[in-house]
């Protein structure tokens, strides 16, 4: 019934992103909009698609509702096959009773009927809040020609920025000697993206041993975890299994906080930043909702910015990201924005170094954020975020940093 | 229900092709691209989906090659079905040759009507463009026993602009009185949206005797000859319309889509109008950009000036351009610093830099498909 | 981003069935094979399609991977819509916490955001392990005829087995004037079918009531449920509601059990039966595995059954039902039987008054069942039932009304 | 991967459709029904799946209604897509009229193949049946730098009784050295497939030329006047594989499937053959069924007996009736008490009861499409 696939990749949708919380209170951070008229998980499926990976298991638990009817059959990125295709993997109960998902290791080990249907040779893993546009297809060659059992995908950072990463260290061929998670003191440049790619007998071996001693670890009351990366990459390195690091070079960005889902919009605005949305061979595909073209009215200002199909503007839009079916009065100013889609910003209202969540409504004189300059402390400055549906009522601020979650 | 499969859809899809025949060139009357990113057959494709149709036939001429492209499997408007579902009706058949009119046309798709299961057919030209549900004209028509159905709209008829225009004149009951094709008048006039829902045991009937007779026009044999004889009526859509009869009115059409209570009438929220998806990137707008007044679809990247115009997908405007009251279809590129006024450009024309082009608002510069300037 | 739906419909597909659990041990209830090559959930599902209703929610929680890929994009029943379409709801994780389906009517509480996306007018409820074809567009005209608040259909059983049933008590204008279940003694022959309309205003009215004064006794250590049946339709007669009783004329079967199931499936080969599973107006879709037409060999001897594509029988096949990639060998005998996708009976083996699941393997020699005319104490007969995945070695007997899980 | 989005696939579904007059009155090639449930382009279509092959263009003449119906969207063979995906190319071109070779195919639809991104290109007929994976083949032509790679099997040729067959030789090092169109010979030949593999640039080359040159046949321009010149290789199919080139060869092959080595190599469950779906019932045997050594597709119901046939979906055997050594397509309808013998009956023929229809094996009777006796 089901046709050998030689590649399946498993998305780790992941949970709630409390770091985006005001942004997340009713969806999985998947779904979480960005760039004009995307969501993040755009970017892996369309990855997927673009690679000739035609068969993707989505793993959450975490309000998959908005996500599920996102990715719905997978239409819109191709992914609505007979045979393969993207299928939504929640929790489930079975005869032993019923589970949620203790970790990321587990989420695949739960599922690991699902990836034995097709019978790959190879499992890639992806992370579900990453802006990047990567041909997997060229990683997984990297992974047959070394003969790995693992291959990671790293990106070369500033050493300022290493100890944010897991930092992979290497010998002259690729090789990954060591692994360190955040490490004080980098011994390497070279931060895992978080991306995978498993000869799929070891990953499966792997997922079940942890499963075992992470259980006995839990029966016998002692600290215990699943999850993907600290736990199966440890182990592997441990048995000197051959992992290799295979390095990126290009876009990529993590989106795990407010301020880099900010500045990964913004960067979409410079022309020196190398992530192309118009590549026709390499198109970013998202879930279309049937809107007319953007009307640009009489009074309208816009420079150096993005706006999408729906959208009526009327006001002065400059260096921001608007998102479909959003309306910008006339008198309305928008800098250095975020607008998500079907929010409307009234005549009077100033919205500046700012995220403002989906359906919200701005009401004239509304003053949201301010720009760096005209903050004395620089401390004190950051930027301004609505929640989705939030109204903001007429002449209310919210100052720089101020996360908004109810009306106000 | 949320699909009625009681009710097939028939559009003509290549009515009326030679009035507006530089589009036509390459495409036929349903492929026409129409503000900024659809398709006219879109129009009556969604108007049929969104009135729970499960089931429409594509009737088409000749050069339905990006009309096939266009609707794929039908799947952007929910029509890829195994139930019913869209069905492009090639012009071959048995006796060989094109049809010469609506009623030998319908005779040359006879096996796919027969086959439907539904009573009810619901017809539509794809050069009228409005926004309709046929569920109230549906309601109607059963509720008045009507042979046929005729769906009109007031609007102000010019013999002298107006290409081809059907004038109806209804009695005091509603019931189809006069049927005047092409009348030199002008005024304000019951126009045929040429939209009519009928049984398919009705149109069966006039289909087969007008065959046996070799009769081919419906306009001529059916609402002007039976017109004592069944019981034609009509039904008011009291909504905006637009008709393209030539390459004038085809330019004014879309701009009528810069008018806020016109394009809020064609596009409602609750009636949508389903496309192919293109999956463009967002408008990109660079620093020196200047847009007003204009409609712009996705995938465009604006540097210059742009007012008063209709942009389709993946326009390029370069530094120092200013385009005005101007139509370009998708991909058209312009280069720097030109100055391109009243002008329609077909589906991927180049302008390269410093060009200078300027059509009449009354009479439109057209550059066809390809063109390089 | 969502067009109104005028009916959606919900369709309840329950757990684990543990009254078949042979069959069930890891499929959910509703992917039992039954009639040859349908699965019990195809009835309902293209039941939807044929009444025109699009847009369906499966509700689920136990084992849904199998259900899950089964259904998949929803194409095979025409679901697999940009907008509606199928989709498997299972339970999710919020910021208020994760919590399973508890019941019925907390199962379609928890989606409540999913129907009205859809806006809808009328809720068709629907559970997953009858066997009939009706359109429930003809329910919906009769719930709108009668401005009916909740609508049920109903059949007539005969007085005898009324008592296994929901009986409905009407009055002459088919009101519901009460309820009971499964009476001692019946005032009524109306059995509940388990298929409801409801007016979406007012079941929402319950089902949000209903959730509230559960937890409420819960909260005070007392007895609650959140039961459809039980809870829902209750309280809507209690407040005196329009409720309706809709009575369906033609087949309907519930299998719930193993004798149920065995019984719905010798249905088919029985004339007088009135399911017609070749009507060409109203298919039974089901999702196809590509196998080419079936060989019937030269030592074959066939009567009377009905076999699927896919199957090579060499063998004698009497009154029984062959699904699809079925092996009978020359030599093998089955009668009375329903033998399971991919099964393998061999030659010698003997299979009478049985059920024989997915992939077995029937060695040579092997007897599963026995006619009742062959046993003397007729309480000692019943289907013999062999679960999926087993191996029936050479010799070994199976005994009518045992039931196998394991290898023998 | 389990897409290749570097192969393009090209099926020519109208290729000899003339050697099968009676089966192609209303259908092409391609369409031709087989097997009991398939067409005959089911199978290059899915060997082209089968070999991660995600975009086919599928070339045809006339009479493609019933190829437009089987394919739809392609959605049954996993090919209804935005990237890549299946696209029928009918025979409208700018030049007029229907193509007259394979190059001159090739270069009517020249714009499609132009706008794939693949390397290299797949090409196939649909009038032989086999089941292959394509990616040795890819494999081979990409190791040995070949310019064209044919795909043959060895098989027995018979002037006598094969209408068509083009016979190649290949020196010791796999190349090409001869070929021969339909020669008078008999004995084990390497039969083309009519398959082969070339990359997109070489195609280019070859179709450019052959155009200017007004040339229109790729086996007698580039098969047997380039062999010196390109590098054309070999590759040996060493399975099972039949052709129809005549009503009787279309009766043997269907009944070779009743041998279940035949049928076990064209049905291997790695390599699936997809058609679409018909969604049919299981198959019904009546009390007084009787049936032998025969392929039966889903929805059939059968009462009486049936002996060495091959009965596609939806046939009805009443009781008293005997059906021997017959090939009866989609819904035949046989009443009681006929006795049927070699014969062919093709869609939707009803034959009433009590009647004898006598065929011969080596000339079986054939009854046209909705034939009624």
């Amino acid at each position: 019934m089901y046709t050998k696939k030689r590649v399946v990749a498993m998305l780790l949708a992941g949970g709630q992103g409390s770091r985006l919380y005001a942004l997340t209170r009713n969806v999985a951070k998947p779904a979480v909009p960005y760039g004009g008229k995307y969501r993040l998980i755009d970017f892996p499926l369309s990855n997927c698609t673009n690679s000739g990976i035609d068969t993707v298991g989505v793993l959450t638990q975490y309000q998959p509702l908005v996500l599920n009817e996102y990715i719905g059959n997978g239409q819109p990125w191709d992914l609505d096959k007979m045979n393969g295709g993207v299928h939504v993997l929640p929790p489930y109960e079975t005869q032993a009773g019923a589970s949620w998902y203790e970790g990321t290791a587990n989420a695949i080990y739960q599922n690991i009927r699902f990836i034995e249907r097709y019978n790959p040779e190879y499992v890639v893993v992806l992370g579900g809040d990453h802006i990047y546009k990567m041909d997997y297809s060229k990683m997984v060659d990297f992974h047959v020609a070394n003969n790995a059992d693992c291959t990671i995908s790293v990106i070369d950072v500033p050493k300022a920025e290493a100890s944010r990463f897991g930092i992979m260290i290497c010998d002259d061929k690729n090789q990954v000697t060591d692994f360190v998670e955040k490490p004080k003191e980098p011994k390497s440049t070279l931060a895992s993206m978080g991306i995978y790619v498993f000869s799929w007998d070891k990953l499966r071996k792997y997922l079940v041993e942890n499963e075992q001693e992470a259980n006995a670890l839990r029966d016998k009351g002692e600290p215990w975890s699943k999850d993907f990366g600290k736990d199966i990459i440890t182990s592997m390195l441990k048995d000197k299994q051959r992992l290799f690091a295979y390095e990126f070079e290009g876009y990529w960005k993590d989106v795990g906080t407010l301020d880099s889902l900010w500045e990964a919009n913004m960067d979409l605005l410079s022309p020196s930043v190398p992530l192309d949305l118009y590549d026709p061979n390499w198109k970013i595909y998202s879930r279309n909702n049937n809107m007319p073209p953007q009307y640009i009215g009489d009074s309208a200002n816009i420079e150096n910015s993005m706006i999408s199909e729906g959208s009526t503007i009327d006001g002065t839009v400059d260096f921001s990201v608007v998102f479909s079916g959003v309306t910008i009065e006339a008198g309305a100013t928008v800098n250095y924005s975020i607008i998500m889609p079907g929010t409307v910003i009234k005549s009077g209202a100033v919205v500046e170094y700012a995220i403002v969540g989906e359906d919200c409504v701005v009401e004239g004189g509304a003053k949201i954020g301010a720009s760096p300059e005209t903050i004395e402390n620089r401390d004190d400055w950051g930027i301004a975020v609505v929640g989705h549906n939030v109204t903001v009522s007429e002449n209310k601020v919210v100052e720089p940093k101020q996360i908004i979650g109810e009306n106000i | 229900m949320s699909v009625n499969y009681n009710v097939l859809g028939l559009i003509f899809a290549s009515m009326h092709d030679s009035y507006v025949s530089e589009l036509t060139k390459q495409r036929t009357m349903g492929s026409i691209p129409f503000g900024g990113r659809y398709r006219l057959i879109d129009f009556p494709l969604s108007n049929m989906v969104n009135s729970s149709v499960a089931e429409v036939g594509v009737i088409t001429k000749s050069n339905y090659g990006s009309l096939l492209d266009h609707l794929g499997s039908g799947r952007d408007w929910d029509l890829s079905r195994k139930k019913g579902g869209l069905h492009l009706l090639p012009p071959y058949s048995q006796t060989g040759g094109i049809y010469k009119g609506r009623l030998d046309a319908l005779n040359n798709v006879w096996s796919f009507v027969e086959h439907s299961s539904a009573k009810y057919v619901i017809m539509s030209n794809c050069d009228v463009i409005t926004t309709i549900d046929f569920n109230p004209v549906l309601k109607q028509h059963m509720a008045e026993g009507a042979d046929i159905t005729l769906i009109y709209s007031k609007g102000l008829y010019d013999s002298e602009k107006n290409n081809c225009a059907t004038i109806l004149e209804f009695d005091e009951n509603n019931r189809l009185k006069d049927v005047l094709v092409d009348p030199q008048i002008s005024g304000e006039c019951n126009m045929w949206l040429e939209m009519f829902i009928i049984s398919k045991d009705f149109l069966k009937k006039i289909v087969f005797e007008a065959a046996s007779r070799n009769q081919s026009s419906f306009t001529r044999e059916i609402l002007q000859g039976k017109k004592e004889e069944y019981k034609i009526m009509g039904y008011e859509h009291k909504d905006f319309f637009t008709k393209i009869d030539s390459i004038q009115s085809y330019y004014q059409a879309n701009k009528l889509l810069l008018d806020a209570n016109k394009k809020n009438a064609l596009f409602k929220s609750n009636l949508p109008v389903y496309t192919k998806i293109g999956d463009n990137g967002p408008v990109k707008y660079g620093i020196e950009a200047n847009v007003k007044n204009s409609l712009i679809a996705d995938g465009c990247i604006i540097e210059g000036t742009v007012e008063n115009s209709i942009l389709f997908r993946g326009v390029k405007v370069a530094k120092g351009t200013v385009i005005k009251n101007c139509v370009l279809l998708q991909s058209t590129k312009v280069g720097s610093n030109c100055t391109i006024t009243s002008v329609i450009t077909d589906k991927n024309v180049e302008i390269s830099s410093d060009k200078v082009l300027t059509g009449s608002d009354t009479y439109p510069l057209y550059i066809g498909k390809d063109g390089k300037i």
